[in-house]
């Protein structure tokens, strides 16, 4: 438990620290201490992993040593220990990319990008109904924040996305009341065993399951995601579509499969599914038309997360242990193939200096790498094999189809594998366009290219450790 | 319907009120002083609902430095933003809205309605719940005060990561001035001569308000009050004197202005690792010295909140940037 | 060792085609020895005996001329291969293409060897499939309009008949069990469709009624010499097919199906020969009206093999029949095609007497006939010979009638050559013919009278032929087609004018076909709905989702509450809702 | 139990919550005006911790946490203004005078080309 | 696992074009040199590992690799001989199209990269071609789809890039149907090796219903590469690119891709017991002979050579299909070698379409006239895969002709006849108006559009020349040598012995 608190303390510390010391410090040497505390937590986020592999079962910490149902719960389960990791790893990529590409980052964006994996490492150990409120506060404000980084145009978009990510905290923290009100916890764990389907613990998880949805821009309540997750500088961009959106829907998920009783969760899964079925298509032909290459991957996270949301649904619907794999999988692939999509999208921007996906004219020859990278990525988004996209897909089509009642389900699947593929081709063989071919600049970034593809490889390397995750995945994933 | 009952019938009437009238006025001024209006019945529905510390933060917090906050976006915004919305959005949202409310109402009063489905019912019902062992555990936690109890040590984590949230904010907020050298239009008084007549008040309100945050936070531990409170009144006195003039422009390359932000944070932050270390655990405060602790870190919350707070409210680039 | 000569016999031309290739631009030089490739077929006919197995090729090809049929066969299909190849040599080294027409040359001559050779099926289609197509070469070779247009349909034809045969012998193999071998086949009845697909598929090269469509176009537009081999040899590739494929059954494994078919068949033979002779009556081309004596001779053949499907018991008389008469006609009219080009050459240069030339072209043409003491009248007795049977006896009027005509239509084909003749001494003289080259003609014609008496297969017909009432039998439809002929003379009898006229609507359908082919036989569609129709409604619902973010989120939410709100709080309501809407 | 004024008091403001914040709902959906979007959050917030404080109020001792979990509540809902309401006027003076429709079209992100 | 020279062959097969691909990529463009030494070093190679392997199979050996992949569900690559077969085409016609493609692209811009993707394409069909499960193949199967891409649109122009976008709706689509119906089988079978016979006969009647949808998802699936009719949409479109690729692609990779996959799911995954016993032949038999009658006579209509040659591509791959289909020993191997023998002749007609363009700059039927005369030895090369694809003998396509023919009678589908024959025509019909005009036509009076290498002795560049005629000259002798033991045929004989279990 200690390596991951510490794995949740480090960012939060080198945070403060950057922000105490201000412009005492060079740029380099920010960013040189948000990496490296970055690293530390990577490290520790492992050895937690390890800790709770061994300890086969979730660890529980009650903070500041009082007894169980007064004190706020910290839980480490294999999951949230494989999130800690994941979370590191993304900032890693993520920030070695920021420190490394020429354009350089704005220099509050190493605070704000600590503070962010703090927020989240904060979120994936809790098991508090009210603390989760405060961290969905925590990553959306600093989420809002890292927005605005990229100056005046950013401010609009961060302003929606802000006040709707208020409203939807609001929704929550009024369900959190209500069943607060009804069963006196606000523990996760004392929760689950308690809660009945009443007309108070239905209304509490409507309201949650709203509020929770629209923050991490699901189906249909996605429309502030693509504008704002489009005008955010290049790294910022990659974090939130990569990790931000993740947090309401893990906090979605403890919430439907440990808290509501599964006759509610049961009735709720097929709207999440058929939403999240919506969603692979409806955003999918948002991003195939979208005229901008951000706007264009923003959307495209819009569709993933409706794999997200299909999985969550039928887990819920069928109570498949399976799904809980998927669910995370796709989780875990759909952020590192995000990340360098964006991370791609972002650098081919900037070299090719134009926004508009017309741009990318002949981009196979200008940025080869930034777009080779755009491409692999985009194959695990597609869920092509072997790429970590394919392997979630795979154990999610697996229940899908062996009962032939199931099948409608896996025809969402295709549909979305579909439109996925047409949103990536779209960019794609519009690279291969040799006959009105967008100059770069001079002299492009390649080590910004390079590092773009870095988690694109590693998203594809996941299948390889595949029945690792997955059986860690099933071990102790509650 | 019992005589007791008339003055919640009018607060709640007058709540309405006013909420309508914030949100739908025709004129956005208008609009805002109904909602400080609405903060200031709110505090009142607070103190009739036996909240103390919630009136006492809610009128420094909603009628003070919202109120501020909303004057000043009044002066930035141009009035023409305002239009009207009497659209068909507008009635197509209404008719939802009805239909949700009425929903909502039907379940209200139906047998398996919220009322009648264990949220009313006694605590007696609700047991062991966490208001009981909280109330039981008040004596080990180093104050007598319940609230501040939960704030600051059965709850000490949500109030660390509180602390974080604004923390956070601020710095969402010094993004919105991403210049490093100083903006040329930059002006030092901005606000209208109006509020230079409130000088002569704030000469004399300041002093008022920072004695009563000091009283407020020493107070905190066994009575309603504590280091949001006096924060937020501290907050208010400074952001009083910095509109008059009478307090010179914060400045954020001043380490210990950076340091005063951060101080509560990090000092909580400290606190819980040092705990986590060579204590028993995270945020477990050694039974000896759990008082002691609590009061140091409500010291540190309070500057925190207190400039964060005023910074929040009124502050421009030359106190965040330069 | 010996068996190592059947694989050279159709290898040696395909080699000296190679070679040909390869010292191209000497290709007139070549040209009149490329006959020699012929040696190893000549010498095979002689020496060969132990049959070459080509494993390598398909399990069971076997490659051998060793029964009474194919022995001669060969023998007389080099004969003529050679002779006009060597004339050839000559009268066509002025042409343009030259190497291509002889590379076709030689390889219609590799595969026509090779499916005399052939004991299996699949070597047989080889062979067959070379010479056809290659045959296209020759027929198209001057490449003026006639020659396409003949040379079309005789593709289209040929394809046709190919696609027909392979089919008519998979089935056949199929029904032996994957035996390829001839000789395994006899014990294998044949089924109605497999006959049929053989019959037409050979048949179309046959050349017989009703299927000789494309001989009397292809064989005039032809160059001599091919056309020679072409009538000569190739229409017999046919004939040897359904020799070989269609055997009379025996009696233990006969279903009855050749035997009952031998009659139409043998009607079809016979109105072949009749028609075929009266349509080439009506022709003004000389060698247009050797090919429908072609046709009519073809009947003659055919007649013989549905005598076999009607006598298995005889089938090995019957085949040396066919064999005397498959060799009399080959040469015979291989004698007078190459004719037509040695009187277009003109008398002078050729270096030949006007009367020594009207013995050269008037020996084949009567033997042709049926000229007592030449080969015709050898092949006509051994043909006779099976319808001495009271119950086919009636047949023989028939065949006589074709005699007949044959008479008439030779007769008819020598007054055109005669005219050629008198319009080529107008005309000035064609190019030098060497004396080698006209000898070699000379020799093919001489064939028609010394073959019957050096030829120790047909020396019993020839003998059989001498008695008196059999002159009489085979002179009087001679006789009476002379006079007939002279009096037409006499009387500047023509066909009427309509007749001469007369293409063959085979032509037009040809035509029709390959015009047909160019055009879209299916309509293509597009896709209608994915018109900027559907874009326009895009944009408008794109338009629709652009602003308001927090407006509409709200919307949505509120909506998607109650949606969910629904599910989760009454079920059942939702249930009731949906059936009534159903 | 139901019967006591107090309860009825309770009941009052729990319902007035409920409305508070569905009324701030329908204003979130209709409201153009970014700033009284605002306030709408803000009075979502106001309704939310009037249940909340509503049934800290339902033993005669107010529950404690629920006070505590509504005064960390307000400090959200006030640093999270601050920070919006700043953003806001930040989007539409630094922002170069941009008129609504022009704004629309970066907003809306699902724009086409003509 | 213990690493072995067994082990390890299949996987060192697929590198040996892997890495020179991967090392080209990073060629600069002006190093023709090393380029050329580096793609003929990886081709050599794989020659040679494929004949030891091919040595090693005759002798009984097994070639495994496998590593972990999904649960349940491994990658394997195994070298049977059903595999080597088609690695060992791909190998040759790799040789072969490398020789052409260096020619053909010399002083083309962007030669890396299209030489990058080039070996990579040969390493993700040797790939499939030796994998050794469902799985595994699929990989492949999708790789192949990557790879192929930037071939198609390698030219880059708005028609490259339409034609490219076909190309992708369809895969892709394709990819997505294989891996619902292979994810399908899984659910019920797991994923097994490939085994002669199938592994799912046990379960053929308590899963019936979800075995035929599988089955109708593969096929879907493999039937988009495999062009059946109507998936067979991109390959005509797919014509836009440049030779050696369309000679790739139409030869070897993609189409054998899906027609080796519908081999592999009707002989090895599901087995005929299991085929036969779910009635699955009929429709595809069906399908496979629609499709042979569909585009011959599409390829009439065209005018375009390459077009033309595409829609003869289309017809001719479903032969495969239908010789599967027919679930007999003799029909098997007419398909299996049909495989080899179209590969040969197709390459050769598409290296010799590509020379006429390149050369004269001839691409429609109408400008071939009096080709024979200034190009004979390309004719040749021409008229020789043209007459195999008639299906004359001796020519490689007349055996398989007749396989497939016999097969039909044995298992008593004389319709079939009807079919193979009406194609016959109908490809003579398409085929010899080409031959016509090289050969008897006279050349256009006011000559050629362009006339590149006509001061040069041969005809053309000898690497674009020898290429075809090497083709060429295999495709006659695999027809004439056929009842060797060594030959496609003896080899497929040698398969089909094995899955019949004769």
């Amino acid at each position: 438990m200690n390596f991951a608190l510490l794995s949740l303390a480090i960012p939060l510390f080198s945070g403060l620290l950057l922000l105490l010391c201000g412009r005492a410090l060079r740029t380099r040497i920010t960013g040189f201490i948000a990496i490296a505390s970055t690293l530390i937590s990577l490290v520790c986020a492992w050895f937690a992993l390890q800790e709770v592999a061994a300890a086969g079962t979730s660890l529980l910490l009650n903070l500041g040593g009082w007894e169980t149902g007064l004190a706020i719960r910290m839980r480490l389960s294999s999951l949230s220990a494989l999130l800690l990791l994941f979370t590191a790893l993304m900032h890693l990529l993520i920030g070695l990319y920021a420190g490394l590409n020429r354009a350089g980052i704005n220099r509050d964006f190493w605070a704000l990008s600590c503070f962010l994996h703090g927020s989240l490492a904060a979120l994936w150990l809790s098991a508090d109904l009210f603390n989760l409120y405060i961290t969905l506060e925590l990553l959306g404000l600093t989420a809002v924040a890292m927005v605005a980084l990229s100056g005046k145009k950013a401010y609009r978009p961060a302003a929606h996305y802000l006040i709707l990510s208020l409203a939807a905290s609001l929704f929550y923290l009024l369900g959190v009341a209500l069943l607060y009100g009804r069963y006196g916890e606000l523990d996760v764990l004392l929760l689950a065993p308690r809660t009945e389907a009443d007309v108070t613990t239905r209304l509490a998880l409507l309201l949650m399951t709203t509020g929770l949805m629209l923050k991490s821009a699901l189906w249909p309540l996605h429309l502030w995601l693509p504008p704002a997750h489009a005008s955010a500088p290049t790294a910022v961009s990659a974090l939130l579509s990569g990790l931000v959106v993740k947090g309401p829907l893990y906090i979605l998920w403890v919430l439907w499969s440990e808290v509501a009783p599964p006759a509610l969760a049961q009735q709720i899964g097929p709207v999440l599914a058929i939403a999240g079925m919506i969603a692979l298509t409806a955003g999918g032909l948002s991003a195939m038309r979208s005229p901008s290459i951000k706007t264009l991957v923003a959307y495209s996270t819009v569709a993933q997360l409706g794999y997200a949301l299909m999985a969550l649904g039928l887990l819920l619907t069928w109570q498949l242990p399976q799904m809980h794999i998927a669910l995370w999988l796709f989780v875990i692939a759909h952020g590192l193939a995000k990340a360098s999509l964006f991370l791609a999208a972002g650098e081919m921007q900037s070299s090719l200096g134009t926004r508009r996906v017309a741009g990318l004219r002949g981009a196979t020859q200008t940025v080869p790498v930034a777009m080779f990278a755009f491409a692999v990525a985009g194959g695990s988004l597609i869920g092509l094999p072997p790429s970590g996209g394919f392997l979630a897909k795979w154990v999610l089509l697996e229940p899908l189809l062996s009962q032939p009642q199931n099948w409608p389900w896996a025809l969402g699947v295709l549909l979305g594998t579909l439109v996925s593929a047409a949103y990536i081709f779209r960019v794609v063989a519009l690279s291969f366009d040799r006959a009105r071919i967008n100059p770069p600049d001079i002299n492009p970034d390649r080590v910004g290219h390079w590092l773009a593809l870095l988690p694109a490889l590693m998203v594809w390397g996941m299948a390889l450790s595949g029945e690792w995750l997955i059986q860690l995945l099933a071990g102790g994933g509650v | 319907m019992s005589a007791e009952l008339l003055p919640d019938m009018t607060l709640t009437l007058l709540l309405l009120i006013m909420a309508w009238g914030a949100l739908y006025a025709p004129q956005r001024s208008d609009a805002m002083a109904l909602f400080i209006a609405f903060g200031v019945v709110v505090a009142l529905i607070w103190a009739r609902l036996d909240a103390p510390d919630l009136a006492l933060a809610e009128a420094a917090i909603g009628a003070g430095l919202t109120g501020v906050l909303l004057m000043h976006a009044a002066r930035a915004l141009p009035d023409e933003l305002h239009r009207s919305n009497r659209t068909a959005t507008y009635w197509g949202a209404l008719a939802f809205a009805v239909v949700a409310s009425l929903m909502f109402l039907a379940h209200l009063l139906t047998d398996d309605s919220l009322l009648n489905a264990g949220l009313l019912d006694t605590d007696s019902d609700v047991t062991p719940s966490l208001r009981v062992l909280a109330d039981a555990n008040v004596a080990d936690s180093g104050v007598s005060h319940p609230v501040t109890a939960v704030l600051l040590n059965f709850r000490a984590w949500d109030t660390l990561l509180e602390l974080l949230v604004l923390l956070f904010a601020l710095s969402g907020l010094r993004q919105l001035f991403p210049r490093e050298s100083a903006p040329d239009d930059h002006a030092t008084s901005r606000w209208p001569e109006s509020l230079a007549l409130m000088s002569a008040w704030a000469r004399v309100l300041a002093p008022l308000l920072v004695v009563t945050g000091g009283y407020l936070l020493w107070r905190g531990s066994s009575a309603p009050g504590g280091a949001f409170q006096a924060g937020s009144l501290l907050a208010a006195a400074a952001v009083m004197l910095r509109l008059t003039g009478l307090l010179p422009a914060l400045r954020w390359s001043s380490v210990w202005l950076r340091l005063s932000v951060v101080a509560g944070a990090l000092f909580f932050l400290s606190v819980a690792a040092a705990t986590a270390i060579w204590g028993d655990g995270w945020l477990t405060y050694p039974a000896a010295a759990s008082g002691l602790l609590i009061v140091s870190i409500e010291i540190f919350a309070t500057l925190s909140i207190a400039i964060t707070l005023s910074l929040l409210v009124i502050g421009e680039w030359e106190d965040l940037r330069s | 060792m010996s068996a190592w000569i059947w694989a050279s016999v159709p290898a040696a031309p395909l080699l000296a085609a190679l070679l040909l290739f390869a010292c191209r631009a000497r290709t007139r030089a070549l040209a009149p020895w490329l006959s020699l490739s012929l040696l190893p077929a000549l010498l095979a006919c002689v020496i060969g005996d132990a049959a070459f197995t080509p494993a390598a090729l398909w399990e069971g090809a076997r490659w051998a001329a060793d029964s009474p049929v194919t022995r001669p066969w060969l023998a007389f299909t080099a004969t003529l291969w050679g002779i006009a190849g060597y004339y050839a040599g000559y009268s066509q080294r002025d042409d343009a293409g030259l190497l291509r027409f002889w590379l076709f040359w030689l390889t219609a001559l590799s595969g026509n060897l090779l499916l005399i050779i052939a004991q299996d099926a699949l070597s047989f289609y080889v062979g067959f499939s070379m010479m056809s197509l290659s045959a296209y070469g020759l027929v198209i070779h001057s490449g003026k309009p006639q020659a396409r247009r003949a040379g079309r349909l005789y593709l289209q034809l040929a394809v046709l008949g190919e696609v027909l045969l392979l089919l008519g012998l998979a089935m056949r193999v199929h029904a032996a069990d994957g035996a390829l071998l001839f000789a395994d086949w006899s014990a294998t009845p044949v089924t109605p469709v497999s006959a049929a697909l053989l019959l037409t598929g050979l048949g179309l090269k046959a050349g017989f009624w009703p299927l000789h469509v494309w001989l009397p176009q292809a064989h005039p537009v032809a160059p001599a010499p091919a056309s020679a081999v072409l009538s000569g040899a190739m229409l017999k590739a046919g004939i040897l097919g359904l020799w070989q494929f269609l055997p009379g059954a025996l009696p233990e494994a006969d279903n009855g199906v050749l035997s009952a078919w031998a009659t139409p068949v043998m009607a079809i033979a016979v109105i072949s020969i009749v028609l075929a002779a009266v349509f080439g009556l009506t022709r003004n081309d000389a060698k247009q009206a050797l090919a429908y004596s072609s046709v009519s001779q073809m009947g003659f053949l055919l007649f013989l093999i549905a005598l076999g499907w009607l006598l298995p018991g005889q089938r090995a008389t019957i085949g040396v029949a066919l064999t005397l008469y498959a060799v009399h006609h080959a040469f015979a009219k291989g004698a007078l095609f190459m004719a037509a080009n040695v009187v277009k050459a003109g008398g002078a240069p050729l270096r030949l007497h006007q009367g020594w030339l009207v013995v050269a072209i008037g020996l084949p043409a009567l033997a042709l006939a049926g000229l007592p003491l030449s080969s015709g009248a050898a092949a006509k007795t051994a043909l006779k010979a099976m319808l001495e049977d009271p119950a086919l006896s009636h047949w023989l009027v028939w065949l006589q009638i074709g005699a007949l005509g044959t008479t008439l239509v030779v007769a008819r084909a020598c007054y055109l050559l005669w005219q050629l003749w008198q319009k080529a001494g107008e005309k000035p003289a064609g190019p030098d013919m060497p004396l080698a080259a006209v000898l070699a003609w000379l020799i093919l014609c001489a064939a028609s009278v010394s073959l019957p008496w050096l030829w120790p297969l047909m020396q019993p017909a020839a003998v059989d032929s001498l008695p008196l009432y059999k002159w009489q039998e085979l002179g009087w439809p001679i006789g009476v087609g002379v006079l007939l002929a002279v009096l037409a003379w006499r009387y500047h009898w023509q066909a009427p004018s309509a007749l001469q006229r007369q293409h063959t609507p085979l032509l037009h359908l040809s035509l029709g076909l390959k015009r047909r082919l160019n055009q879209a036989l299916l309509p293509s569609f597009t896709l209608t709905w994915l018109d900027r129709d559907w874009r326009r409604h895009e944009r408008r619902w794109s338009r629709f989702w652009q602003g308001h973010t927090v407006n509409r989120s709200a919307t949505l939410l509120l909506i998607f509450m109650i949606v969910a709100g629904l599910t989760i709080f009454r079920p059942s309501d939702l249930q009731e809702l949906l059936s009534w809407l159903q | 139990m139901t019967d006591t004024p107090l309860m009825t008091a309770i009941e009052l403001y729990l319902t007035l919550g409920v409305a508070v914040f569905l009324l701030s709902l329908h204003g979130l959906m209709t409201l153009h005006d970014p700033i009284r979007r605002l306030i709408a959050v803000n009075l979502m917030g106001a309704g939310t911790f009037l249940v909340m404080v509503s049934l800290a109020r339902r033993s005669e001792v107010p529950d404690p946490v629920l006070h505590a979990l509504v005064v960390t509540g307000l400090v959200v809902a006030i640093s999270a203004t601050a920070f919006a309401l700043r953003l806001i006027i930040a989007a539409h003076t630094e922002g170069g005078k941009q008129r609504d429709r022009e704004d629309r079209n970066t907003e809306g992100g699902g724009k086409q080309p003509p | 696992m213990t690493l072995s020279w067994t082990t390890l062959l299949p996987v060192l097969i697929i590198l040996s074009s892997l890495i020179p691909g991967l090392l080209i990529f990073a060629t600069p463009e002006a190093a023709a040199r090393r380029r050329i030494t580096l793609n003929l070093t990886g081709v050599s190679l794989k020659l040679l590992l494929v004949g030891l392997m091919l040595a090693g199979v005759s002798q009984g050996l097994e070639f495994r690799f496998e590593l972990t992949f999904l649960p349940g569900a491994q990658l394997v690559l195994q070298g049977d001989a059903l595999a080597l077969q088609f690695v060992a085409l791909s190998s040759v016609l790799w040789l072969m199209t490398t020789i052409y493609a260096i020619a053909y692209l010399e002083n083309s811009p962007l030669r890396s990269r299209f030489f990058g993707y080039f070996s990579l394409c040969v390493s993700t069909t040797v790939g499939l071609a030796l994998a050794g499960n469902m799985i595994t193949f699929l990989l492949f199967y999708e790789l192949l789809t990557l790879a192929t891409f930037p071939l198609v649109v390698h030219r880059g122009t708005p028609e490259a890039l339409r034609a490219g976008r076909v190309y992708l709706a369809y895969t892709l689509g394709g990819g997505a149907l294989l891996l619902m119906g292979i994810a399908l089988l899984h659910s019920i079978a797991g994923t097994p090796d490939f085994v002669p016979g199938g592994y799912l006969t046990a379960l053929a009647d308590e899963h019936a219903f979800s075995l035929r949808i599988a089955f109708g998802l593969m096929i879907l699936g493999l039937g988009v590469k495999a062009a059946l009719v109507p998936l067979h949409g991109w390959l005509p479109q797919a014509m836009v690119a440049p030779a050696p690729v369309s000679a790739l692609l139409h030869a070897v990779a993609v189409v054998k891709a899906g027609a080796f996959g519908i081999i592999r799911v009707v002989y090895d995954v599901y087995g005929i017991e299991a085929t036969t016993l779910l009635s699955l032949t009929q429709p595809l038999m069906w399908l496979a002979a629609i499709t042979i009658i569909f585009a011959s006579i599409r390829a009439l209509q065209q005018q375009d050579i390459k077009k033309r040659l595409a829609y003869s591509t289309v017809s001719q791959v479903s032969y495969i299909t239908l010789g599967v289909s027919l679930v007999g020993p003799i029909a098997a191997v007419g398909a299996i070698v049909h495989l080899v023998h179209q590969g040969l002749m197709k390459v050769t007609l598409f290296f010799c379409a590509g020379n006429f363009a390149e050369t004269l700059g001839i691409h429609k039927i109408q400008e071939m006239d009096g080709l024979g005369q200034r190009m004979p030895w390309s004719m040749a090369a021409f008229t020789v895969g043209a007459l195999g694809m008639i299906g004359v003998p001796p020519i490689a396509g007349f055996i398989s002709k007749w396989y497939l023919i016999t097969g039909a009678l044995e298992v008593n589908q004389q319709w079939v006849l009807l079919v193979l024959g009406g194609s016959a025509l109908l490809n003579a019909a398409y085929f010899l108006p080409l031959i016509y005009r090289g050969w008897f036509r006279a050349p256009p009076a006011g000559g050629w559009h362009d006339n590149n290498f006509a001061d040069q002795r041969l005809e053309t560049h000898w690497m674009l020349l020898l290429p075809p005629l090497i083709t060429a000259l295999l495709s006659i002798l695999v027809g004439v040598f056929a009842g060797t033991i060594f030959s496609p045929l003896g080899w497929s004989q040698f398969i089909v012995n094995r899955e019949f279990g004769l």
